[in-house]
């Protein structure tokens, strides 16, 4: 896999992939942690 | 380069972590200055010496088997109003009249092949590519057509078929990136009687045109177009008349395209992760103020009931103490009615009667309280 | 169903006869539309448009895309006042919003299919080949993904009409989920919206470019959604009056209240962003110009008088004027949206250079909004958006 | 791009809405102050001036036009008996003492000749027809020169009068010097100078700047002399300043010298001079320089070309080490810079770029003062200098012989020059051959009229004096220019550049041949006239694809 870089456009393109399956990863491993912090709170809280 | 959807997937693992903070040799983005493929071509246009000839669009049209223009080549008539590129011509040649100068002054216009370009940064389905090569490379298969690379442009290059009904393409000079592989010159430099066209690598070009602009230091402007603007182009440019007066402009900046719209991508992931962090919390916090609203209604309701209890009970004492003396009362004129009853003789009945005991009032009930 | 809602007086003497002026008129405009359809997928969009090269964005982006999304923003901006900040008399408001805001979206995305070379490649970019470093992608996806979660969040509406209860259990679960979604997917390309014009500072005029146009593009989402609403209120409770129910009616004052009150404070903020924009590229010079003059109408004209306008009518409860001012405000957006993305585009060229709808067009344009009438109406008539099903109440 | 009428007109509206034009009220004014060559801007400067309006556009012709009649004493009063070119006043009063003046004379002439049906310019109420941005135009007036030809016009003239009666000539009509001790300004013959020695591009030293000076100078005496029905000057703006009839004052041929005992040659040596001071030989840095002033003279417009601060020898202040007066810039350094026109490089740089020279030269890069051959100038040999001349006449003597003994090298020179039949008569050139033919290049004709044009040209003739000097403008870098090589043998026949910059065959003739008649403006045949050097083939295009 390319790591060194000879344009912007490149590094670019590379970072901002990664970027967007981070934010799936964030949609998904935040709520679920609030669901983990809030877990005893009581009873039936969606997140 | 780009990415592939199996990186893409690949990446969904652990490697992400690796790739972002471990890999030494990549460069971070604070620091990083990148440039450009080494190597990459691109062509030295010397507008002191094009004499408007029209031989390079002649050629283009030749090499990228474009559609006969309406009238020929050979006609100089058409430089009487000034062109920009569209579907049919990738490059077009203007005549400009600048101030000061004695004759006309001749500019060709084609695709400058940026650095950083514009439209690739700009296009969404990656249809335009930076080649290494030096090329802009453009792939109708992928295109949707949404012109957004038009837009991005500075230079106000790439065209569009607006007459093709369905299967329209962004039109733009290709470098000649078939023939640039094939070890050819691209046609419009072969095509030049002048050499005003220069290919060769970026590097060695700029050596080129600072040399001319050194031994003829009356004759150009002393700056190349095309070495730092918008970032660089693999297209240079050095003249015998200012640039802005040729319909070049000057005032661009040297900022890449892809860093001006960077930062605002770079935000998405930031805002997505805190607005799930924000809007967690404010419902956390109108859940829990509804919670506590709750709680306090229903501990307001139930001092309320314990202070009307105790309100009961004190009255209910009240008429108990109340009902108690009266009994005494009665007990005692009981006892002194049937003492002086007995003095006179057993001759009545009642006299055992207890006294009526006071009715509760209706606010005994609890329960009911709550609807008051 | 039909005998589910109060029966309309209109729409009985609407049965009797198709014929009505309403009908009518939409359906010649409908025709019309068709036409250049026709017209536009056999001649090409040079056929039936002015767009050339140099001008390669017109009134199919500039309205259609950049006014239809700001617009619909009403959607995302009631569920989070209703939802996220717990404002429970809004709630009569989010489904007319959500409505307008899938309608919105769902026409944007139509009003692509011409627009763009090859529509059929519209899921390219979320599904062949991503450019991941292009703000459209974002754009794109976001549009994609919220135009997905608004059919969701608007299902219940359906499912409700259709009596289908389980589904309607179904999705109920999962509305919580979904609004989130929609307020993230919302703020994110309603302010990308704003960045697709970062890339191209030499060709928009330096007033409208800025390194804040994401953030002003969010922050007028905000209180353009609101307006919306508002204006959106005024109208049915004009010409649908017998399709609201008595707890709509009731609080619909409040909703247009509490969303003037919210706007016009929002706008004021707005216009201090607006400021500090202008200060910190150092654009002063250009407001003595005609271009700062155009600037201003549209800051003060249309932002700055809405916001007092709103703030009059917040304190003196004069729910007219603020139904009024609502499409002063509503108009303001277009207008500034507009501004970005066709007027001071391309502010250099000389007039003849300049870009000026077709009359195909502009009765695309019309068409498509027509369209968006027609469909409203028809739900509004038909699906419990206005008043609380009998059989689901109070629920969401 | 193509419109057609109509949809320009909707986008006119369109545009016109979204630039509110409606309320930017300048439009009218603009055309009407884009002004000619008499548009005076009037700004007034000075303690309290506060711009609210930009400064007024003054149609100065129009208004003489306008008063045809009247003399100047309508708008200028008179001092000591001549006019003082301001508005209504003698000297300024003030911004606000003068812009009420302004306001209030202007006003009220448009008033009452507007009263009368006369033609009149802008009411009270029309600001912004006066005050536009766009009052006056920099490219309409042009400078008038006070050239050789004019200068001697004035010389000779009867109408003129020198100052104190008697006086062969009419210089002191015009120049004089201040004298301080009587405070007053009077005339030393002999001693005639430039008038921008004192007066300046602005008011300095209680001088009144060049511009003030030129017009009320010039003008008073114009229209003095004219009032008296004799021939005179022109008064009027346009005359002196468009360039359309600056171009029509006719120039006079062999004008004779300026006199002011100014030398015919000079020998041009600072050591020389220190050397002659000292009595001392000294050690030679550099051969001295024959200036031969006489011809000069004839070459430039007028003395302050090259004599820019004072009519003082070079040498009085460029001196070896260069001196405060000349701001350090030493003599070797005033005479050999490309950047000056007052230097005999800078000078005759730009010569080479005039029509006759520059088809050759414009393609050469340009020399640098190292580049440059010394002895060409610095000719005088050292055996002439020993012993060491003493004498004014002595040093004129070693001058004028070595002028003289240049125009000889000019003239043989041209007889040296390489013969006809040496040059072809013609040559086809038809190496890259395939579009087109061959190109026939009629070699001998062209020879012999770039030869023709050095000859006339005494700078071109005595630095072409080599044998073969002329071919090397096309054969450069040859060895023996008389019998040059191919071009292909440097060229690459590859059809592309060389990696050192260096042109390929194509681009090498092209170039050559398309420059040199651009620069020479032979138009014909046109650079891109293919056919006009190449016949057509029937190979309709090259190999491409």
């Amino acid at each position: 896999m390319e790591t060194d870089f000879n344009t912007l456009q490149e590094f670019l393109t590379h970072t901002k992939g990664i970027a967007y399956l981070l934010i799936g990863v964030a949609l998904v491993a935040l709520p679920l942690f609030w669901r983990f912090i809030t877990g005893r709170d009581g009873k039936k809280q969606t997140f | 380069m780009g990415i592939t959807r199996r990186q893409f997937f690949g990446w969904m693992g652990a490697a992400v972590g690796s790739q972002m903070a471990f890999t030494a040799q990549a460069k971070a983005a604070g620091t990083a200055h990148f440039t450009g493929y080494p190597g990459s071509m691109g062509v030295l246009h010397d507008i002191s010496r094009c004499i408007g000839c029209r031989k390079c669009e002649a050629a283009c049209n030749q090499v990228n088997h474009l559609p006969a223009p309406e009238t020929p080549f050979d006609d100089r008539a058409v430089l009487e109003k000034i062109r920009r590129p569209h579907a049919a011509a990738f490059t077009v040649v203007n005549q400009y009249k600048p101030k000061g100068k004695p004759g006309p002054v001749f500019v060709k216009t084609q695709c400058n092949h940026c650095m950083e370009p514009a439209c690739v940064s700009a296009c969404f389905v990656k249809a335009l590519t930076k080649s290494k090569t030096g090329a802009v490379v453009y792939d109708a298969s992928l295109c949707v057509g949404c012109r957004y690379c038009m837009v991005a442009c500075p230079f106000n290059i790439p065209a569009f078929q607006y007459h093709n009904p369905l299967t329209p393409e962004i039109t733009k000079c290709t470098l000649c990136q078939p023939r640039i592989q094939k070890g050819l010159r691209p046609g419009c430099v072969e095509a030049c009687p002048q050499e005003a066209l220069t290919f060769g690598k970026r590097e060695e070009l700029i050596k080129i045109a600072k040399q001319r602009i050194g031994a003829y230091p009356e004759r150009y402007e002393d700056h190349i177009y095309g070495e730092n603007e918008m970032g660089g182009c693999n297209w240079l440019y050095i003249s015998n008349t200012p640039f802005t007066g040729i319909n070049m402009r000057e005032d661009l900046g040297i900022t890449p395209a892809p860093a001006l719209t960077a930062g605002a991508l770079a935000a998405v992931p930031v805002v997505v992760s805190l607005w799930v962090v924000f809007i967690n919390g404010l419902r956390a916090i109108s859940k829990r103020k509804e919670q506590i609203a709750t709680e306090e209604k229903s501990q307001a309701v139930s001092a309320a009931v314990l202070s009307e209890q105790a309100r009961f009970n004190n009255e209910i004492k009240q008429l108990k103490e109340k009902a108690k003396t009266e009994k005494e009362a009665a007990i005692t004129r009981e006892v002194k009615k049937a003492l002086e009853a007995a003095a006179r003789g057993p001759s009545e009945n009642g006299a055992g009667q207890t006294p009526p005991s006071p009715k509760p009032s209706g606010t005994a009930h609890p329960e009911k309280q709550e609807n008051n | 169903m039909e005998h589910l809602t109060p029966t309309p007086p209109a729409l009985t003497t609407g049965r009797d006869t198709v014929f009505t002026p309403f009908n009518i008129v939409s359906g010649i405009i409908i025709l019309i539309g068709c036409v250049i359809t026709v017209l536009r997928f056999t001649r090409g969009i040079g056929g039936v448009s002015n767009l050339n090269d140099t001008n390669p964005w017109g009134l199919w982006i500039g309205f259609d895309l950049y006014c239809g999304v700001a617009l619909a923003a009403g959607g995302y901006v009631t569920c989070a006042a209703c939802y996220i900040f717990g404002l429970k008399q809004f709630r009569c408001a989010v489904r007319p919003a959500v409505l307008t805001a899938f309608l919105g979206y769902g026409l944007v995305v139509f009003a692509l299919n011409y627009d763009v070379g090859r529509p059929w490649r519209l899921p390219y970019p979320i599904f062949l080949s991503q450019g991941t470093t292009s703000v459209l992608f974002e754009v794109a996806l976001c549009v994609f993904l919220y135009l997905s979660v608004l059919m969701l969040e608007f299902s219940p509406v359906a499912f409700e009409w259709l009596n289908w209860k389980r589904a309607r259990y179904i999705i109920g679960k999962v509305s919580m989920v979904l609004i989130i979604f929609g307020i993230i997917l919302s703020t994110l390309h309603q302010s990308s919206l704003g960045a697709i014009f970062l890339i191209t500072p030499s060709k928009l005029h330096p007033l409208w470019y800025s390194g804040y146009l994401p953030v002003y593009f969010f922050i007028s989402s905000i209180f353009a959604g609101m307006s919306m609403v508002i204006f959106e209120h005024s109208l049915v409770a004009r010409f649908l009056h017998d399709k609201i129910d008595a707890e709509h009616h009731l609080e619909s004052n409040n909703v247009a209240l509490g969303f003037a009150k919210s706007a016009a404070f929002l706008m004021a903020g707005y216009i201090m962003i607006q400021i500090i924009g202008i200060a910190i590229d150092n654009d002063w010079k250009y407001l003595p110009t005609r271009w700062g003059l155009w600037y201003l109408i549209e800051i003060i004209g249309f932002v700055a008088i809405p916001a007092i306008l709103y703030a009059i009518g917040v304190r003196e409860r004069n729910i007219k004027l603020i139904q009024r001012t609502s499409l002063w405000a509503v108009l303001g957006i277009v207008l500034n949206r507009l501004n970005v993305s066709l007027i001071a585009f391309n502010w250099q060229l000389p007039l003849n250079q300049r870009y000026f709808p077709s009359f195909m067009e502009i009765m695309t344009t019309i068409f498509i909004v027509t369209i968006g009438v027609v469909i409203y109406r028809f739900v509004v008539t038909r699906m419990p958006v206005l008043y609380a099903h009998p059989d689901f109440p109070d629920d969401h | 791009m193509t419109n057609t009428p109509s949809t320009d007109y909707q986008k006119f509206i369109f545009i016109a809405l979204a630039a509110v034009l409606l309320l930017v009220p300048q439009n009218s004014a603009a055309s009407q102050n884009a002004g000619g060559p008499d548009m005076i801007q009037i700004r007034l400067t000075g303690a309290g001036a506060k711009h609210e309006m930009p400064g007024a556009g003054f149609p100065h012709d129009k208004h003489t036009a306008a008063l045809k009649n009247q003399d100047c004493s309508v708008c200028h009063l008179t001092e000591k008996g001549e006019f003082v070119f301001k508005f209504q006043r003698i000297q300024d009063g003030g911004y606000n003492a003068d812009k009420t003046l302004y306001h209030e004379k202007c006003v009220n002439c448009h008033q009452r000749r507007s009263e009368k049906n006369l033609s009149a310019g802008p009411l009270t109420s029309q600001c912004r027809l006066c005050h536009s941005q766009t009052g006056g135009n920099p490219d309409a007036a042009q400078p008038v020169s006070m050239d050789r030809s004019l200068h001697y016009r004035h010389e000779i003239s009867s109408a003129i009068h020198p100052a104190a009666p008697g006086e062969e000539t009419n210089c002191s009509a015009c120049h004089h010097q201040y004298d301080k001790t009587l405070k007053k300004t009077v005339y030393v013959k002999g001693k005639e100078d430039a008038c921008r020695y004192c007066h300046k591009p602005a008011f300095t030293d209680n001088t009144r700047s060049f511009q003030t000076v030129a017009h009320e100078s010039c003008l008073n005496c114009h229209y003095q002399i004219r009032s008296k029905n004799q021939k005179a000057g022109p008064t009027d703006c346009a005359a002196c300043h468009d360039a359309t009839r600056l171009a029509g004052i006719p120039k006079l041929k062999d004008i004779p010298r300026i006199k002011r005992n100014q030398p015919d040659s000079a020998l041009m040596s600072l050591w020389l001079n220190e050397a002659r001071a000292s009595k001392k030989p000294s050690r030679q840095f550099v051969n001295p320089v024959a200036f031969n002033h006489k011809l000069h003279e004839t070459k430039v417009e007028h003395c302050y070309v090259c004599h820019h601060a004072s009519m003082e020898t070079c040498g009085s202040c460029h001196t070896r080490i260069g001196s405060d007066k000349s701001q350090w810039t030493r003599l070797d350094q005033a005479m050999h810079t490309d950047v000056s026109q007052r230097s005999c490089l800078g000078c005759h740089l730009e010569k080479l770029k005039s029509k006759d020279c520059s088809g050759c030269h414009a393609q050469m890069v340009q020399p640098k003062f190292g580049d440059a051959k010394c002895a060409k100038c610095h000719s005088i040999p050292r055996e002439w200098l020993e012993p060491l001349p003493e004498g004014k006449e002595a040093w004129a003597r070693i001058a004028d012989r070595d002028i003289r003994l240049r125009a000889e090298n000019r003239q043989s020179a041209t007889n040296r020059q390489i013969s006809q039949d040496q040059i072809p008569e013609e040559v086809t050139i038809d190496v890259l051959a395939d579009q087109y033919k061959g190109a026939k290049f009629p070699h001998r004709k062209i020879v012999a009229a770039l030869s023709e044009r050095i000859q006339k040209n005494e700078l071109a003739s005595a630095f072409h004096d080599g044998t073969a000097t002329i071919c090397s403008g096309c054969h450069h870098h040859s060895m023996d220019p008389a019998s040059p090589p191919k071009c292909a043998a440097c060229h690459g026949i590859s059809k592309a550049s060389e990696p050192d910059g260096r042109p390929g065959l194509k681009g090498a003739y092209h170039s050559q041949c398309n420059t040199c008649h651009q620069q020479m403006g032979i138009l014909k045949p046109a650079a891109t006239d293919c056919t006009a050097c190449h016949k057509k083939t029937d190979q309709t295009s090259s190999k491409m694809n």
